[in-house]
């Protein structure tokens, strides 16, 4: 018997996270599956995917602010790099030409990467219930260039440009999580923190997503003076927004390199930023699983143009020629992020919210 | 459920608002009694839906007295007034157009819940519980205003009819103690104008919620109000039984053009 | 953690099939990787040239014999683009390591700063494409002529000679490049009683405004910059024009040979000499004939030259572990560590591949200084042969200069 | 004063170059509220493209070659990636014309190789005085054509219907299309228009000191120019890309005097500070058009 | 003569929206077209219009003639040349642009200016041509939206609810307005909810239902029509009756 798997009994049926025993299978296989990755999987595909991981919960924090409460920010990169030097200089070994305190552990320098860089999103957010649209974006790019100048000056915390820094070190409990341990090689045992860590993180916020919290959010988003009127206060919400977007920013900054274990201040750019709003455009506005999707999207998508032209044999591997392989790998890059977003511009997931109408209807066209 | 009183529950008076050389209100003064049903009527632009903004805080008159409760209104933002229980609906239809019908719902009920970022990131405890409560009477509504086959759709793809009602029961999802309409039925056909009236009298006769109607469909006006207010350029021309006004000469000029 | 088993049949990125295009099949192949900046980055005009020459480098290694008589070298199947990217740098590093022995380039500092925690725990030996003094002090890292820093103290100690100035400016980029060779202008400044004052400047022409206010206003006698070109030719160039007359000695990459072409050209002429690691492409060595014979028909450029003397070390480090038997990475550092001397061809003098013992003592001093010449093909001919200065002479490698500016 | 006149001179001169780069942006927005990433690309092909025409046709007449075969690829890359993306969310076409950033750049950077490249023009780092000052040829050079080019553009607009038809079909494309607007031809006039821009402000970069691959960044400083005239303003790009170009240059001569602690080249985020500024004043820019928000 | 032959339209490729509609629209007339919400009045302007493209729509089966000639493959630029202009459901005022800039876009095909003539059919809109159109009041947009569609000089005006919102007074006058413009010449498919005034002005009616023509007659019948007299007329009965009873009959279906 196979029951009717959309008849709900209670509210709490109706309203759980994962509403369907479909969804709930596949979302149990799907981390299943993740973690016999790690088994699975030579390490440096590890390191690709515990660096697109934590990526991932860099974009479901942009996707709060932008995809929820429909504040563009093009900032994104700023509150990372709050993080990953928060991060750094609480982990770092002290008495170093730069800033270090010697608190390795990950449970202290995690939460203080999310929260320093949460308490510069509060302090920026008051600028941006001011501003709309691109206005914002703007802005927000602004703190980007700002943020950047502040790095590079910054020697004593960052060691400058062309330079660096030692990234903040995981630590738990006096176990050192990237290095060859009993728990499995430093790229098993990270993919597995980042895989952890992502899976709470994406399940607060779809927790937050479905809370009054996400609702006013996205009441902001959708209409912000009908909102109001309904009692949402319009800067209290999107200060929170902020603040909880850049607390995910600041905590993928903190984690990010410390998968190379180095860090330098030249990275948080604007291209950086950018990658992140492309990761939450092209896995789905204000959806959870779309962050996700997104970031594997986008940072699997560059060993993939790696691997495409070499299966042409007529694109020479010669630097001297042009077209040569990595000419061509660089424009492929671009022009995939162009032409998926043509084809299916509401993101990978609208390709799954087509590839489902089109089962639910088969084999009938309308 | 509460102590029946005479007072007005709302009461405005010499409001004056005008928007750089537009003079939108221009002395208005009236009382809505408890349980009482008041049409606003008049022309278009004559200022009603001013009314409304002023009433609910988007618009901050330049003089007047606006007292709701025996509170003073109009030194407060609108999410405050939310939560003093004045409720509106919108003249275009002003919906979440990306949350499903339930979440519009459950919007209203905001300023209700009490818990925070943090515990609704853990949903776990007084968030569950709140949200759980909120569901059951979020449902009540639904039911009373027959929504149940539009539940889970997200209200950009329901037909405007639908919108408008969603619009009613976000309303009523705020556990009002006054409720605005502006223009319910606009653009409705027949039978969901009959619909949309059953619902205002079986809030007015069930819910026992006083309400201002702003309307254009003098059928329904004349039929549902208790008491009909008559605005042209900003300034009440009239205000009386819907018989009475019905027969106002000057009434008769400016708004109904002899046609009804 | 790859741990690599040297006493095993095959040690990793060495096989005893011939090399994908084996002058000789019955050798064995040596397998290097190349991370350079290929497409869209920063140095992208000076990697390509960079990885052409070190391609044509091997082939000719290869034709000649190839290592030790056993093996050839590829350095063509492992080639990435790293974008100027740390973490591309490291994610394609990563993609090759396991099927190379050593990396005959990894171009840039901080990227190769990425991956270094990694070549030093896997013993891989890699030649970088960058002259930072950060290398001096690590065993992996096979770097080829003087740093930035030595560069720019013996301009400094030429400029002394030749022009006697009594103030210095640094014009720099920030980090690993300009503020390296900053830190030895400011060295040499010190020790021969200059005042020195340093301005660091943004990279892009249109951003040099406040250097070229800087320098006209301050007036000194002479600018050692550290920047990119087109950044150079602006300064030169605008300082000119209003009216500066002081010396300028730029750093290597400081210089392009279409900037001949340019409005900044008589400035540049009457102002401008250019300091480097190694000798200009039309040199008349056996190594520069051999280069230049292995790449004909190229525009001359200085990237190639850089690249093709790059090479050398990773070559005599490969000859000494293949005669030691230990072919492979544990074998290779070994064979690295021991190299007192390397047979540059006469590109440079051979005790420039010292990679034994204190990098104090294995620091390579010499540089020279070259003047504008409209006839040479790269635009540049050597007025100053090979030469340590006194500053660089007396002082001692502690740790990367740009730490100290 | 003379130095302080000059330097204000020279902030003119790379603001008309601001402002020539940030119309182009405006004119993009202002028919689709999108804000093309690709304006960089464009830019350096642009002067890309005159620094190789000029050797055959001679430095003039290659600029307007140039902004000719700029304005074209432009409206190849309209047609091809941005006309499909009609009624579609504006944050998804400008993440496209970002990939289309991505591509044209590689194209681009093949052509100019490894050497500096020189635009030809007949500037190079020739001074002449006026009056007491003495000023860099190209820089007057620059705010000529920008001054030429923006009257231009305000005829245009101001004389034929096309400002409007902008306008209408940036704000709403259903309507737009209802009202006989052409979408797609309005669409098409702006990136060509935008295109052609980019090409001459390119070519304005490179003089004096040439191009070479990392050139495209000065672009980005369009950015901030737009902000501060407000996001659809013709006006306030011109006034925007001025400002910031003088604020600029004064950083550039005398924040090091006056103000040292702000750290060494605080003058590159100068046109961001600006823009924060004239922000909090003004949240629209100085001449944007507010928003209607109304229920 | 504007004819619509067996139309069927499906948005985003699956729903199926107009199943095999027909209309006919002879020059110099009036016709109401009435139907329930969702009937897909709307959908069939659009398609009349050009509009589809950015609703995801597409025309399936079937033709939509223009004095003979086929205009369902053109653009909607082409269609407003050929003399086909529409007033939009929801107004779609460009709010941020005056009264009239609006008014201008409307008269974007046309070489010679309607303005006054507009400005002479709705005075308010004259007084207020400077202001932001944005701020109006709903009704005085409405008359914003007509007038815009006029400024084309359309041969074939077509109105989705055009009294939407509007007072009595001016629901008269638009219906007066209606009758005017058609008598100056320009034919008119008027879709309404409010089938009295519609029918009172209207030469023939069609009645849509889920898709397709389930009445087609001159409006003197349907005005008689028992049906349409109960669905769309309403007996004069009083609300609060209504209230006592429900119902839920459809037609054909
Ligand atoms: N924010 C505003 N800025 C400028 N003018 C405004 C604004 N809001 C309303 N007005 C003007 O005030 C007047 C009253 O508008 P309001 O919307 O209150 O009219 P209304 O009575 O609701 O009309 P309708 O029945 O057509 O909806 C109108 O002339 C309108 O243009
Ligand atoms: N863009 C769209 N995508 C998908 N479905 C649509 C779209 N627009 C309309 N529909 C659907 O097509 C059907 C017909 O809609 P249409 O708007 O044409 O009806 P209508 O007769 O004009 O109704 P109303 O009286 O409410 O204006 C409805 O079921 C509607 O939900
Ligand atoms: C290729 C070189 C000029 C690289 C530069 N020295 C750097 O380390 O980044
Ligand atoms: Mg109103
Ligand atoms: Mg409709």
């Amino acid at each position: 018997m196979r029951g009717r798997p959309l008849l709900h009994t209670s509210y709490a049926q109706d309203m759980a996270l994962l509403d369907t025993p479909a969804k709930r299978v596949s979302t149990g296989l799907l981390v299943l599956l993740a973690l016999g990755l790690s088994v699975v999987l030579a390490d440096r595909s590890l390191e690709v995917l515990a660096g697109a991981y934590v990526l991932a919960i860099g974009a479901i924090g942009l996707n709060i602010v932008t995809g929820y409460a429909g504040q563009v920010s093009l900032g994104h990169a700023f509150f990372v790099a709050i993080g990953a030097y928060t991060a750094a200089a609480l982990s770092g070994p002290t008495g170093q030409d730069v800033i270090g305190y010697g608190v390795a552990e990950i449970w202290i320098w995690l939460p203080a990467a999310g929260l320093v860089a949460a308490a510069a999103g509060v302090l920026v957010a008051p600028l941006a219930t001011r501003l709309r649209g691109l206005y914002l974006a703007i802005v927000t790019l602004g703190l980007v260039f700002l943020g950047e100048h502040v790095l590079k000056e910054w020697k004593a915390l960052t060691g400058g440009p062309g330079v660096g820094r030692e990234a903040a070190v995981p630590q738990l409990l006096g176990y050192r999580l990237d290095q060859d341990g009993p728990l499995g090689t430093r790229e098993q045992v990270l993919y597995l923190l980042m895989l952890v860590l992502l899976v709470a993180f994406a399940v607060a916020a779809r927790n937050l997503a479905r809370s009054r919290v996400g609702r006013a959010f996205a009441a902001i988003r959708d209409r912000d003076i009908a909102a109001a009127v309904m009692g949402v206060p319009l800067t209290r919400y999107k200060v929170l927004a902020f603040g909880i977007s850049s607390f995910y920013a600041g905590c993928a900054g903190g984690l990010l390199y410390s998968v190379s274990g180095y860090v330098e201040p030249g990275s948080f750019s604007l291209l950086m930023s950018v990658q992140f709003i492309a990761m939450v455009l092209i896995g789905g506005v204000a959806t959870v699983s779309g962050a996700i999707a997104g970031a594997l999207f986008i940072s699997l998508l560059q060993p993939l143009t790696r691997a495409l032209p070499s299966l042409l044999p007529v694109i020479s591997a010669d630097t001297t020629q042009t077209p040569n392989v990595f000419q061509v790998e660089t424009v492929l890059y671009g022009l995939l992020i162009v032409l998926f977003l043509v084809f299916e511009p509401r993101g990978l997931f609208g390709l799954w919210v087509r590839a489902r109408n089109y089962w639910k209807s088969w084999p009938f066209s309308y | 459920m509460a102590v029946v009183s005479t007072e007005p529950v709302l009461r405005v008076q010499d409001v004056h608002l005008s928007f750089a050389g537009v003079k939108a209100i221009g002395g208005v003064t009236f009382d809505v009694g408890p349980a009482e049903l008041l049409a606003i009527i008049g022309p278009n632009g004559a200022g009603k839906t001013s009314v409304f903004n002023v009433l609910s805080g988007v618009y901050r008159p330049q003089r007047g007295r606006v007292t709701f409760l025996g509170e003073d209104l109009l030194a407060r933002r609108p999410p405050e007034i939310a939560a003093m229980g004045l409720a509106r609906t919108f003249q275009n239809v002003e919906l979440f157009h990306n949350l499903t019908v339930l979440d519009n719902l459950m919007l209203g009920r905001h300023h209700h819940f009490r818990y925070g970022a943090l515990a609704a990131v853990l949903w776990y405890g007084r968030a569950r519980r709140a949200e759980l409560a909120a569901r059951a009477r979020v449902e009540e509504i639904v039911d009373f205003l027959e929504l149940e086959p539009w539940r889970s759709h997200p209200v950009r793809l329901l037909p405007y009819g639908i919108q408008k009602r969603v619009e009613l029961g976000r309303a009523l999802a705020m556990e009002p103690r006054l409720l605005l309409l502006d223009e319910p039925v606009a653009g409705m056909n027949l039978e969901e104008t009959e619909d949309m009236a059953r619902f205002v009298l079986d809030i007015r006769d069930e819910l026992g919620i006083p309400m201002v109607l702003v309307e254009h469909d003098m059928g329904l006006v004349m039929d549902l109000a208790d008491r009909v207010l008559v605005l042209d350029f900003g300034r009440p021309v009239a205000c009386g039984a819907p018989a009475e006004v019905q027969r106002d000469p000057e009434v008769i000029r400016a708004y109904l053009g002899g046609a009804a | 953690g790859d741990d690599e088993g040297s006493k095993g049949a095959q040690a990793a990125g060495v096989t005893s099939e011939p090399c994908p295009a084996a002058v000789d099949k019955n050798k064995g192949c040596i397998y290097l990787g190349t991370v350079s900046d290929l497409t869209a980055g920063p140095f992208a005009a000076l990697a390509v040239p960079i990885t052409d020459a070190q391609k044509a480098f091997w082939a000719r290694v290869n034709k000649a014999g190839g290592i030790g008589g056993t093996y050839e070298v590829d350095v063509t199947k492992f080639v990435r683009d790293n974008k100027y990217n740390p973490e591309v740098h490291r994610q394609v590093y990563n993609e090759m390591k396991d099927q190379v022995l050593g990396l005959a380039q990894t171009l840039g500092s901080p990227t190769t700063a990425a991956i270094l925690g990694d070549l030093k725990a896997n013993s891989v030996v890699a030649a970088p494409a960058s002259w930072t003094s950060a290398w001096e002090f690590e065993d992996v890292i096979l770097e080829t002529g003087a740093n930035y820093c030595v560069e720019a103290m013996n301009s400094v100690d030429y400029a002394m000679e030749t022009y006697k100035p009594k103030s210095v400016m640094a014009v720099h980029l920030a980090g690993d490049y300009g503020a390296d060779a900053a830190a030895g202008a400011k060295i040499a400044a010190e020790r021969n009683g200059l005042t020195f004052t340093s301005v660091e400047t943004p990279s892009g022409a249109t951003e040099q405004g406040r250097a070229i206010t800087e320098i006209t206003k301050n007036k000194p006698d002479l600018v050692i910059l550290t920047t990119g070109p087109a950044d150079a030719a602006t300064i030169v160039g605008q300082a000119a024009a209003a009216g500066f007359k002081g010396r300028f000695i730029g750093t290597g990459p400081t210089w392009n040979p279409a900037l001949l072409k340019s409005p900044a050209a008589p400035a540049l002429k009457a102002l401008y000499e250019q300091s480097a690691p190694g000798k200009p492409w039309d040199s008349d060595t056996p190594g520069h004939q051999a280069m230049r014979e292995a790449l004909p028909g190229v525009t001359p450029n200085d990237g190639y030259t850089s690249g093709w003397a790059w090479a050398y070390p990773m070559k005599a480090a490969l000859e000494k572990m293949v005669a030691s038997g230990d072919v492979s990475r544990k074998g290779l550092l070994a064979a690295v560590k021991s190299l007192q001397t390397v047979d540059y061809e006469g590109m440079l003098p051979p005790e420039a591949g010292n990679f034994a013992g204190d990098p104090n003592a294995a620091t390579f001093r010499q540089t020279l200084v070259n003047k504008l010449d409209d006839k040479a093909p790269t635009g540049v001919t050597t007025v100053k042969d090979f030469f340590v200065g006194p500053t660089a002479q007396g002082h001692t490698f502690d740790g990367p200069c740009y730490a100290k500016l | 004063m003379k130095a302080l006149l000059e330097t204000v001179i020279r902030g003119l001169g790379n603001g008309s170059v601001y402002a020539l780069l940030a119309l182009g942006f405006v004119i993009i927005y202002k028919a689709t509220r999108v804000i093309s990433f690709a304006q960089p690309a464009l830019m350096l092909a642009g002067a890309v493209a005159v620094s190789y025409l000029a050797e055959v046709t001679g430095f003039y007449a290659a600029v307007l070659l140039a902004g000719l075969l700029i304005a074209g690829v432009a409206l190849a890359v309209e047609r091809v990636a941005i006309r499909p993306m009609v009624g579609r969310p504006v944050f998804v076409v400008a993440i496209i014309t970002l990939g289309v950033d991505i591509v044209v750049r590689v194209v681009v950077n093949a052509f100019i190789g490894r050497d500096v490249r020189q635009v030809g023009d007949p500037w190079g780092f020739d001074q002449v005085a006026l009056g007491p000052l003495v000023v860099q040829q190209r820089w007057l050079a620059m705010l000529a054509v920008t001054a030429v080019l923006v009257a231009l553009l305000f005829a245009f607009f101001r004389y034929t219907r096309y400002g409007l038809a902008m306008r209408a079909a940036a704000f709403d494309q259903e309507t737009a299309l209802a009202q006989g607007v052409s979408v797609g031809m309005v669409f098409a006039l702006s990136w060509g228009l935008a295109g052609f821009l980019a090409a001459v402000a390119g070519t304005f970069v490179g003089t004096g000191q040439g191009i070479e691959q990392g050139t495209w960044v000065i672009a980005l400083k369009a950015l901030p120019a737009i902000i501060v005239g407000g996001l659809d303003s013709l006006g306030g790009a011109v006034a925007g890309g001025l400002v910031v170009g003088v604020v600029e240059s004064l950083f550039q001569s005398y924040q090091g005097e006056y103000a040292p602690w702000l750290g060494q080249n605080f003058a590159v985020v100068t046109p961001y500070v600006v823009m924060l500024v004239v922000l909090l004043v003004r949240p629209y820019g100085l001449f944007g058009t507010r928003e209607v928000e109304r229920v | 003569m504007l004819e619509v032959r067996n139309l069927e339209v499906v948005y985003d490729d699956v729903m199926l929206v107009l199943r095999g509609v027909s209309l006919v629209v002879r020059p110099g007339s009036i016709v109401a077209l009435l139907g329930a919400n969702g009937a897909g009045k709307t959908t069939l302007l659009r398609a009349l219009s050009g509009l589809l493209d950015v609703h995801d729509g597409k025309i399936t089966k079937g033709s939509i003639t223009l004095e003979g000639e086929p205009v369902h493959h053109l653009r909607p630029a082409q269609i407003v040349r050929r003399g086909i202009s529409q007033v939009m459901e929801g107004r779609r005022i460009l709010a941020e642009l005056t009264v009239e800039e609006n008014l201008k876009v409307g008269g974007h095909t046309e070489r010679v200016s309607h303005l006054d003539r507009v400005y002479d059919l709705f005075p308010l809109l004259r007084e207020r041509r400077a202001n932001v159109s944005g701020y109006l009041s709903g009704g005085e947009q409405q008359m914003l939206a007509v007038g815009r569609a006029l400024m084309a000089g359309p041969r074939y005006l077509l109105l989705d609810e055009p009294s939407l919102g509007l007072a009595p007074a001016l629901v008269s006058q638009i219906r007066d307005l209606i009758v005017e413009i058609n008598r100056q010449g320009t034919t008119v498919l008027l879709v309404e909810q409010n089938a009295t005034m519609a029918l009172s002005i209207a030469d023939h009616g069609y009645v849509m239902e889920t898709g397709k023509i389930v009445m087609d007659r001159p409006s003197g019948e349907l005005l008689a029509d028992e049906d349409i007299k109960e669905f769309y007329l309403g007996t004069v009965r009083s609300f609060r009756e209504v209230k006592h009873y429900k119902r839920r009959k459809r037609w054909l279906s």
